[in-house]
């Protein structure tokens, strides 16, 4: 076995980036190789991971919190139920690969009988569509990634 | 039974429901904010659904978020806690019109009991005690004198238009009568442009007594005895006892009798509370409360009823399992809240929780969402915790819940704590002669 | 009263004692060893002394390092707690000759209740039943025969020197009396030189029960219901009820009714528990306990009185205030004993305390002497909490038991709290048909 | 079956990066080949500070710890009362300054009416008293320094 050869000036080049950054990890991927550094915030706080050991999962997942989202993720602006076509059996309003301009309606949300039109916010390319027709929504939860 | 309930509140009384749910089995559903990811009681659900940002209006009050929310937990009931939309009608007709059912009251009830004058009028109708005084304007100094001598003085001059004091005149003899008269109505057409005037009797030092109520759909209805809230600052209360130390046994059962007998026959339903100022002996009807209060605790506390899960059996259909004659009270029981506030100058102290140690043992019930770790947000209210003590008698549950507050660690953040423990220690509230102005007074003399 | 008491012990009981005094307005003096400096009742305790090191026989057991505490301390009398000296009839002894009280029962009675046969002897006297069976030895095949034929079948043969198993034979049938019998006499010959032989009835699937006593100076005796403490693993107690979930009322109020008299006969002082075997209606006495038990919690709960307050007040003097009628049970408690092990080999798991946080609401009681940032010492028992659940039925404290238990973090050590949360799960055990041996059975099951 | 051929050389390589870059978590792939290094922080204790809060004082100082007694310290072997005289109006056993030889009574302390010497544990110079006459005393309480 030929083993890793790892590089050390790469690993330490990427630490200073996080130190740099802010960031807490890198994960870089090129052909067969990827790394991924990582650095654990100090003193997190030691609280919520007692509770959660207990808690049971939610039943839809909690909504990424702005920290962590991407930054052409379009979230949902109410709880309801997502509808990706305008009528039932008719085309969707974007697929995946679609260019879209600002303003356009990417989906919609029901909510107490009402059909809220979701729109993009921005222009750009469709490349994650991270709902299904139908599918419950929170306050806040991504619905499609715009680049 | 139901099979999952949705709780449209936050906090120590969202925990509190989920608690009861759990010991029913039933499932649960946590609504929030996003400035609730992280709450205890989020994490224990069953489920959570985030509504809205951390704006109350756009998320706890948010009422077609909470109704999409039911929808799509498929929920079988709301709980609506306090506060909030607890004792709004029209919350509680969409949740009905959408098939869910509502944890409490009828809307109707809510409706008329949210209407002071609506209230009053019924409370009248019922045989319940209210504030004398007159229901028309006076017309002049004399009918003022005649009104006044049927009330007994001191009594309150009033402008109709009024507030903050302007056009308000004590009168604490017959003969101050007609100077406060005309006194009081050139003030009140100076300030307000309308020289409308009532009366009302003039309570110098009243205390804050409720008393607590269950009905059932059946028109069952009993009364779980009275709780004692004169400590107040600001009109928040901050201590609750049960029973008050300023009644005798006769005149718990008197007012307590009247209070079930009113709302057997007004025909309510649900969990609900009639608020009274007390003063030498006599009650005076204020409003009620068609909700869940904050110190329902000490209630359950010295009866031994889970008045929760009492209000989820109600709301389900069942018949109150209890007579009058099963009710007994058991000693006394006091409630604190604990705030997250600065115990000198009450300015808000919201966040990180860095140490988290409530106190335990024999009688001593802790209802609060804190853990180590959490962190409290600055969008809401500042209650954080209630500590709930019970001993066999009031000096013994004194005497306890100085030991508990003792105990009390709460790292991180200001509260409460170190103002209660002055207050209890002081002669004049151990003796239990407190009126509702006591306790600023108590905080006056302090700083 | 007493002004300062010390309190001889450790762990969850020294904090128990510890918040009665300071709810009586009682002064408090830990002793501790080394091994507890950071100890909970140690840090909240109004004075600390440290008595030893680690080792129990040089702090916690050591006689003159306590007394000499109480002297430098200036105490007024000493609370044994359970377990070390709690029934050493010698410390009790010396403690009263160097002039402080003895919070619990003469040394006489600890003496007496100490040794199993004069126990047993007493109790007879007294009216108590206990295990049938032959107080002589057996001289043949014949009288064996008579006795196990008068006891009723099936009994047990017993080597009077013996132990382990050995000289022991269990007599279903009348049939099997003469070979058992010179079977377990060989045994006991060729084992232990001696050849002596007696008999007792033997129980298949007995429940332990046991009463709560108190009584005072003035021969005022009452008993407050029986315990139930079948669920056990090697003779320790895991679980505790309150009532018994076997008994109905007719046999809870007899043998009630039987321990009052008894000990009112015996003019024993303070709290105590005769404890029975109990198997088909009939009730045997095995032993009496001089002390506080650790499950006496249960008992508050139902019956609303503080043991430990009533054992000061008796021990400064004051009589019971309550007579027999005055009890009343009311409800269903549940203890749940969580140790510092394994909850799989029951291996010990002291150590640091990395997260803590109790559960609280309604109806729930922790005693505890944990914190965040603790280090449990592995010198000591591996009790480390006490989980104690009230409902108004024992359906009701079973799902809040098992609310409790889920919202109970413990980070850092393992608990038993995994095994609790199975057992309280079990079919046989939610329908109460358990006897001393289900749980070992329960365990080896799973395992 | 060839098994994994763990490169301790690299394990090692990459846990004492983690030292020198402060990284908790170092991943590294290779076409069908990866390794990943953390370390978990160690956690600080949280708790005492917050149950101390609301200790009172203890009326007798609390024992020194072993680890932070000074190493001619002589402790009291017992709870007790310090005697620091063979009788009450004479001359002390030892005082500041006095040379003593190993073996040598220091004080004695009375526990139940019996007086316990407290020898010196080694030669040396008594550079301090800790203790009045009469004084209580709980166990490991530090009495004398030698020096």
């Amino acid at each position: 076995m030929t083993g890793f050869n790892v590089d050390d000036e790469l690993v330490r080049k990427l630490a200073a980036l996080l130190d740099d950054t802010g960031l807490t990890e890198i994960e870089y991927a090129k052909g067969e190789e990827s790394i991924r550094v990582s650095r654990g915030t100090t003193a997190a706080p030691p609280g919520p991971a007692a509770i959660s050991a207990t808690a049971v999962a939610a039943a839809s997942p909690a909504p990424s919190s702005a920290a962590g989202s991407h930054p052409g993720a379009v979230t949902a602006p109410m709880v309801g139920t997502v509808y990706l076509a305008p009528e039932p059996g008719s085309a969707p309003f974007v697929s995946l690969g679609d260019m879209v301009i600002e303003g356009q309606t990417l989906l919609l949300i029901e909510a107490m009988k009402t059909y809220n039109p979701v729109r993009a916010t921005r222009a750009g390319k469709v490349v994650r569509i991270l709902v299904m027709d139908t599918a419950p929504v929170e306050y806040g939860e991504e619905l499609i990634i715009l680049e | 039974m139901f099979e999952k309930v949705l709780i449209a509140n936050r906090g120590e009384v969202a925990l509190r429901i989920h608690r009861a749910c759990k010991e029913m089995g039933i499932q649960t559903v946590a609504v929030h904010s996003t400035a609730d990811n992280d709450a205890m009681h989020v994490r224990l659900a069953d489920e959570s659904v985030c509504i809205g940002p951390p704006l109350a209006s756009q998320s706890y009050l948010n009422i077609p978020a909470i109704v999409s929310a039911a929808i799509i937990a498929n929920a079988d009931a709301i709980h609506p806690g306090y506060g909030f939309l607890s004792e709004d009608a029209n919350f509680a007709s969409i949740v009905e019109e959408h098939g869910f059912t509502f944890i409490g009251p009828s809307p109707d009830h809510i409706r008329v009991m949210g209407d002071k004058i609506a209230a009053k009028s019924a409370m009248v109708k019922a045989g319940v005690p209210v504030v004398p005084g007159s229901d028309d304007a006076l017309d002049n100094a004399q009918s003022a004198r005649r009104m006044a001598d049927e009330i007994g003085y001191p009594v309150l001059l009033k402008a109709a238009g009024g507030g903050g004091g302007r056009g308000m005149k004590i009168i604490e003899r017959p003969d101050e009568v007609a100077d406060a008269f005309s006194a009081a109505r050139g003030e009140a057409a100076a300030y307000f442009g309308n020289d409308t005037i009532y009366m009302e009797k003039f309570l110098t030092g009243p205390r804050h007594i409720e008393i607590q109520i269950m009905a059932d759909n059946a028109g069952n209805a009993v009364s779980l005895g009275e709780r004692d809230c004169s400590l107040q600052r600001r009109h928040q209360k901050m201590l609750e006892e049960a029973g008050s130390p300023a009644l005798n046994d006769d005149q718990r059962k008197s007012i307590s009798e009247i209070s079930r007998k009113a709302i057997k026959k007004l025909g309510y339903r649900s969990a609900g509370t009639l608020e009274f100022l007390y003063q030498d002996g006599e009650f005076y009807f204020i409003e009620m409360n068609t909700r869940l209060q904050v110190e329902h605790p000490v209630t359950e506390m010295v009866t031994g009823i889970d008045i929760v899960r009492e209000q989820i059996m109600i709301a389900d259909g069942a018949n109150l399992g209890l007579k009058q004659k099963d009710i007994s009270i058991s000693g006394h029981a006091i409630e604190c809240r604990i705030n997250a506030e600065s115990p000198i100058d009450f300015s808000p102290s919201p966040g990180l929780i860095t140490d988290y140690h409530p106190p335990g043992g024999l009688g001593v019930r802790v209802d609060s969402g804190l853990y180590s770790g959490y962190r409290v947000p600055s969008n809401y209210d500042s209650l954080v915790s209630k500590l709930i003590v019970h001993g066999a008698t009031r000096d013994e549950c004194l005497m306890r819940l100085r030991r508990a507050l003792e105990e009390y660690v709460i790292g991180g953040i200001e509260t409460t704590i170190p103002l209660l423990e002055r207050v209890i220690l002081d002669p004049e509230f151990i003796s239990g002669k407190y009126d509702i102005g006591w306790l600023e007074k108590f905080v006056e003399a302090e700083g």
